[in-house]
């Protein structure tokens, strides 16, 4: 069973695989890395095949964990349930999408959800090109597009919160799945706009400039939101703010070394995701977390132990 | 006979080298072939160990007898034949070996590894080719570091090594200098009382020096054979005395 | 001007130009190398050498990725080597002119330019897929083995071809078999030249990032690889996921592993053009 | 010994004849998955359609503009290619002292082994910016910037074999122009170059299939945007760089986008196929001219 | 005199080639080269166009006069020079071009441009080579579907056509059969009358045949120069005597 037995951790052998989504990726290494300390014998190896790839690996058995910047979708589920997968879905931080421009921009002040909508949908495609299209008084320039790979969790979320459909909009943009290929885009074009992960914002400050969003919906703050640490975790930065997760594959909680290393992870998330760039859930909502995979792993172990 | 042809046709693809030749070469003797450039002498001095058998397209018909037995035959192995004629090219051309290690190469595929063997052999034979007071200090330096003249006599030497009864040789001396080919000519004069020797050469004062017969070919044909002395002196054919007064090739 | 001074003065300025198109490739090469190294130089010391991967840029090291690297080396060798250097053999020694070996000519001269990432998708589904090596080193060699294949074989031959036929002609009449003939003196004495096309083939290979991205090669692996089934990274992997992390830091050891990575393609091609000249100087035939 | 001579021989034989197999392997790998994948789409469409947006809502599946991509970059890096390249090899060749020649011929390869990942961050973050302050109209992304440094690292390929084919034209004719009283311009374009073109054009023809095929530099450095254009001001994207923006999303493997990687693919393949062809035959044809 | 050599040293890098030359021949006259393969024939007729300019390594020290003006002199233009100083190659060497293209590239890279001169002189080259009636109704054909000795043929004409005054030979029909050979020899007797001939041979006889003059090189050295006839009746030194009598070589 679980439990976080100190004395234990030396024993513990064996390998964990993980693998999925390349936003998540830096927090999983990173609680990797420290679990090494703790449990110097357990390899850890963490594969980026996005959130998708991950998915198809998990839902076929071939991975203990999968790392994703959405939620599992029914289609990847019905696989799972097909190969006999039972699974946790567990939040660990959060991410604010952000949505940028080129720092010499002095007429995007703020944006709201319509807006980007009316740029991003589907529609949009050959007939919105002009940034005076989008408000009048904005200049007769065109615009110009970056964001997110299209086979990203990230695409999937943006088009999700901004579209209203996932997997939905217009196809005449820049498309990256590195962000700092964005960044770069971005960053030497002044009529670009562009939307990408908080943490390439956070690290490419001076190159660009973050727009506050409005989701003109005051109940969750009034007016156009700045993305920031606070104003992702109190939820105010919406509807860009998003949840990133892990899975666990109930077969693998069998293997107390895979039990030990997601409740390191819970207990490690906030301080490590902080550290790569992502921002943490508030406490009681990691100790949630906890208690619930401890129910499942209990839970799961001892189905196993009938059968 | 040693050696001797009958009605040998041969081919490249559709180009006729050689045009029913017959010839026949008596044991310790040497033969000289000589004709102008072109006219398949190497390609009949290759007939006789079939080194030809690797060129795409090359086909002989008739005979080529070696101690009367048919050399083309389905039932001769190569290898053996060449064991049995031994052969040097125009361009010495020593391995990229040690002396040594070239003068008993042949032993060594045929699998005689001993080395009291191999040394003895090494010895007779560059001995034999008049090389031996000049390499015996030196075995295992590289054979590339001799003289060409030297490595010639090397080839040579690494040729008896296998105790052939035929020698065959496509103008030895050709790339060589003068003292050089003093030597090698030498050298021919004594192996003749072992070897069968059969000598392609350009140089008619050499044919004239080192052969008992000779053989002038032109266009791929046999035009004349005879003696040396009588082909020098009286050619029979007007071909063969444009030739060796230099009226042309 | 009369025309003989106009060519002379046609003749002068194209060496001008010429000059200074050698000099353009130089320089980019130069300016390149100046500024990977700048970026990168200050950070490589042993930590970095022998770390394994971190969220922490000062605290990542490369030690699983060019263990990896060298892995992947050491395995591709061991397989594109007989195949490469055999095939090489039989076109150039055995094969007669025909159209089998017609073909084989020119679907070698295709394979060759085949896009490499085409590769990886060969290898995700024959190596990775159907074999079920998985993302292991193993199908990461084959694949990359495939990938430079068609390169050792044509230079094999071309070393093979170099080997003058008088050396041949020497062993077969002192009555060497033809695979003897082969052994003892094309081989010797093309080895050198061969040993110089399969380096270069493996600087090639070891720069590939495209064919392992798509057979799925993995970003974060904290152990050495202990036998060639087990899971691995490889350098430009390391760089390519480096540059693409957010914090600053990341590029300056991604510019590091790239300097580690261009020691390592130097250090072949050097060894390479070393092998070259000596064979040059050693044999003229 | 008969019989290991023959058992050597086939071992010989069968390591030619995986190549074969890794042909088969290819074509089979690439057809399998674009038959279905053309079972879905019409290959007329494939062909004729403007745009090609197979991972959005609205799917079309129109090749052109990954062509377009690809042409663009490929006659780009050419264009800076084959006249430096070309240039230098007639310089090292004909005005360049030997020793001169042995160094720096080796030193321009070293462009062509540079991973290209490398070649990719060089062209984002040096060249388009210094671009930029020269074209203040430039996109971040482009199909200049990518196809220059594509053809940097392919100059190697065009100096080195032109090079080698004009070294291999024989003495005598070089001998015989000099003997003339032409001076050195004159004999290595009135006689070198057109005596070697054959070799020459087949340099570049393989530089041009390199090109074609070339991936991480035109993926991190041309943009990933699907564009029926010859412009190579604005972003554009390569059949290779879309395979490889497929394969580092998550596709689901056997869905009709994750086909769409094979269909791009087999594209691609013709391409280089038909290229390497024509250079083999080329070089086929002329290679006995001289001998 | 035409063409002169004085106190001629010749290096390729360490080795000398060429020691201490002196010689002279005068205007229409045929001087041939002889000597050993190696001897320098090749490395000194090449002086007097300075065609061994572009190996490395190779230098001279002393002076070659043409018409009493130094060639290796900083004032003279290699390429002016090679105007007055033809030369033909062992191997004809045609241009992968037309045989008209051929026949005129030296006037081209000259900068002429005119058709009606260019045909003009065109003709009267290769009439002069004794090539035009073979040749004059496929002039726009590939000058490769030559046979070797219209090649060569063509290639004096080559040579005749920018007008020079020296026309330098080396072993201009060593590559040929008899009848091309005996063609060459006949238009070499010819072109005698306008042009100074400097021509190397292998072969005693054609040296007997063309030449006026005859120089004997050995190892380097210039042994005899004299009337051909002379030389070949009455020679003066041991190692001519040897040489012509074909002891080596
Ligand atoms: N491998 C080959 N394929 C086709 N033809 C060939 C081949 N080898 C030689 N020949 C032709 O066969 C003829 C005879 O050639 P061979 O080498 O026997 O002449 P040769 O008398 O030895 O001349 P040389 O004195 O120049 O050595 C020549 O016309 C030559 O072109
Ligand atoms: N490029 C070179 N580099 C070094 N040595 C050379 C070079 N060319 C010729 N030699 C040497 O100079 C000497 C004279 O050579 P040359 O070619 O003049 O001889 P040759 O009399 O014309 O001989 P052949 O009759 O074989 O043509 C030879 O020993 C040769 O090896
Ligand atoms: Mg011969
Ligand atoms: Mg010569
Ligand atoms: O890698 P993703 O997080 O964008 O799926």
């Amino acid at each position: 069973g679980g439990g976080g037995n100190e004395a234990a951790n030396n024993d513990l052998a064996g390998s964990i695989q993980i693998d999925g989504s390349s936003t998540v990726y830096p927090i999983t290494e990173a609680v990797a890395e420290e679990f090494r300390t703790e449990a110097p014998d357990v390899k850890v190896t963490v594969g980026v095949s996005g959130t998708g790839g991950g998915m198809k690996k998990f839902s076929r058995g071939e991975i203990d964990i999968v790392d994703a910047s959405r939620s599992m979708n029914a289609d990847e589920d019905k696989v799972a349930k097909s190969n006999n997968i039972s699974y946790i879905e567990l939040p660990v931080a959060y991410d604010g999408l952000t949505v940028v421009v080129h720092p010499d921009n002095n007429w995007v002040n703020d944006i709201t959800v319509a807006e980007l909508k009316k740029i991003w949908e589907p529609a949009a495609q050959g007939t919105i090109k002009k940034w005076n299209q989008i408000r009048p008084e904005w200049p007769d320039q065109e615009i110009h597009l970056y964001g997110a790979g299209v086979e990203s969790g990230t695409y999937d979320y943006f088009t999700e919160a901004i579209v209203g459909k996932s997997h939905s909009s217009r196809g005449d943009y820049t498309a990256s799945e590195d962000d700092n290929v964005l960044v770069q885009g971005v960053s030497t074009d002044p009529y670009a706009l562009g939307f990408f992960g908080y943490a390439y914002y956070d690290e490419n400050k001076s190159k660009l400039k973050a727009v506050p969003v409005d989701d003109q919906n005051d109940s969750n703050g009034a007016g156009a939101i700045m993305p920031s640490l606070e104003t992702v975790k109190d939820g105010s930065y919406a509807p860009l703010s998003r949840p990133l997760f892990i899975y666990v594959n109930s077969k693998a909680v069998s293997r107390p070394e895979v039990v030990e290393f997601v409740n390191f992870y819970i207990d490690n998330a906030a301080e490590l995701s902080q550290e790569v760039g992502y921002i943490p859930m508030p406490a009681e909502k990691y100790k949630e977390q906890k208690q619930k995979f401890q129910q499942f792993a209990t839970g799961a172990n001892a189905s196993a132990g009938k059968q | 006979m040693k050696l001797e042809a009958k009605s040998l046709n041969a081919f490249y693809g559709d180009f006729h080298a050689l045009k029913d030749i017959n010839i026949a070469m008596e044991e310790k003797n040497v033969t000289a072939f000589i004709g102008p450039s072109g006219c398949g002498k190497s390609t009949f001095l290759r007939t006789f160990n079939r080194m030809n058998d690797y060129i795409d397209g090359f086909r002989t018909e008739g005979e080529i007898l070696l101690d009367n037995r048919d050399i083309y035959d389905k039932n001769i192995r190569v290898d053996e034949l060449r064991k049995e004629v031994g052969m040097v090219f125009q361009k010495p051309n020593p391995f990229p070996k040690t002396i040594f290690e070239n003068v008993v190469y042949g032993l060594k595929i045929q699998g005689i590894k001993k080395k009291s063997v191999l040394e003895e052999v090494a010895e007779k034979s560059l001995r034999q080719a008049a090389i031996w007071d000049e390499v015996k200090d030196k075995l295992n330096k590289s054979a590339l570091a001799l003289s060409g003249g030297q490595q010639q006599r090397l080839c040579i030497a690494r040729a008896l090594a296998i105790s052939p009864s035929v020698l065959l040789m496509d103008e030895p001396a050709s790339a060589l200098d003068p003292i050089s080919t003093a030597k090698i000519e030498e050298l021919i004069y004594e192996l003749k009382n072992e070897y069968t020797i059969v000598i392609v050469t350009h140089n008619m004062q050499q044919a004239g020096r080192v052969s008992d017969n000779t053989a002038f070919f032109y266009m791929g044909e046999l035009v004349e054979y005879n003696k040396t002395k009588t082909m020098f002196t009286s050619p029979k054919d007007d071909r063969t005395q444009n030739y060796i007064t230099g009226r042309f090739g | 001007m009369t025309s003989s001074e106009r060519n002379r003065l046609k003749d002068k300025a194209f060496q001008v130009f010429g000059v200074f198109c050698t000099f353009i490739g130089l320089i980019v090469l130069a300016i390149f190398l100046i500024d990977i190294i700048q970026k990168g130089i200050a950070r490589i010391d042993w930590d970095f050498l022998t770390n394994l991967p971190s969220r922490r840029a000062s605290r990542a090291g490369i030690l699983t990725a060019w263990a990896g690297t060298l892995w992947l080396l050491v395995l591709t060798a061991i397989i594109s080597f007989p195949l490469g250097v055999g095939a090489g053999i039989y076109l150039e020694e055995y094969s007669r002119k025909n159209k089998l070996s017609n073909f084989l000519e020119i679907n070698i001269a295709n394979l060759a330019g085949v896009p490499s990432i085409i590769y990886g998708l060969l290898g995700l589904e024959i190596f990775v897929r159907q074999m079920r090596l998985g993302s292991s080193l193993l199908a990461g060699a084959l694949t990359l083995s495939l990938l430079i294949l068609p390169i050792i074989i044509v230079t094999t031959r071309e070393a093979i071809k170099a080997v003058p036929g008088s050396v041949r002609d020497g062993s077969f009449a002192l009555g060497a078999s033809k695979w003897q003939t082969i052994w003892n003196q094309v081989l010797p004495a093309s080895f050198g030249g061969i040993l110089t096309g399969i380096i270069l083939a493996l600087s090639r290979a070891v720069g590939e990032a495209a064919p392992l991205i798509v057979i799925g090669a993995l970003a974060y692996v904290p152990f050495t690889p202990a036998s060639p089934l087990d899971e691995f990274t490889v350098l430009p992997i390391q760089i390519f996921n480096w540059t693409s992390r957010p914090q600053e830091e990341f590029v300056t050891n991604a510019a590091a592993a790239i300097i580690v990575l261009l020691f390592i393609t130097f250090l072949l091609n050097g060894i390479a053009v070393y092998l070259r000249n000596k064979q040059q100087k050693k044999v003229k035939w | 010994m008969r019989v290991s001579e023959k058992i050597i021989e086939g071992l010989l034989w069968l390591s030619a004849v995986i190549t074969i197999l890794v042909t088969i392997g290819i074509i089979w790998v690439l057809l399998s998955e674009s038959v279905a994948f053309f079972s879905e789409v019409s290959i007329v469409d494939f062909l004729t359609e403007k745009e090609w947006t197979p991972l959005f809502a609205d799917k079309k599946f129109g090749i052109m503009p990954l062509v377009a991509g690809t042409l663009l970059t490929t006659f780009i890096a050419i264009a800076v290619a084959l006249p430096i390249g070309l240039t230098i090899a007639v310089y090292l060749n004909v005005y360049a002292h030997a020793t001169l020649k042995q160094v720096v011929k080796p030193m321009l390869e070293v462009l062509a082994t540079i991973p290209t990942v490398v070649y990719g961050f060089f062209a984002l973050t040096v060249v388009t910016p210094f671009l930029q302050t020269i074209i203040p109209s430039l996109a971040g992304f482009n199909a200049l910037s990518a196809g220059i440094v594509m053809g940097i690292m392919i100059i190697p390929m065009i100096s080195s074999l032109s090079e080698d084919a004009i070294s291999a034209v024989p003495r005598s004719l070089r001998e015989a122009a000099y003997g003339m009283g032409s001076t050195r311009l004159q004999t290595a374009f009135g006689v070198l170059v057109p005596a070697a073109s054959s070799g020459i054009v087949v340099s570049v023809i393989l530089a041009i299939s390199r090109a074609v095929g070339e991936t991480m530099i035109v993926a991190i450095a041309a943009g990933q945007q699907p564009r029926l254009t010859l412009n190579p001001l604005v972003p554009i994207e390569t059949i290779t760089t879309y395979i490889v923006q497929v394969s580092l999303g998550d596709v689901p493997h056997g869905s009709l986008e994750y086909r769409t990687i094979f269909a791009a693919g087999i594209t691609l393949f013709i391409f280089t196929f038909a290229l390497n062809n024509i250079s083999f035959w080329i070089k086929k044809k002329y290679q006995e001219k001289y001998d």
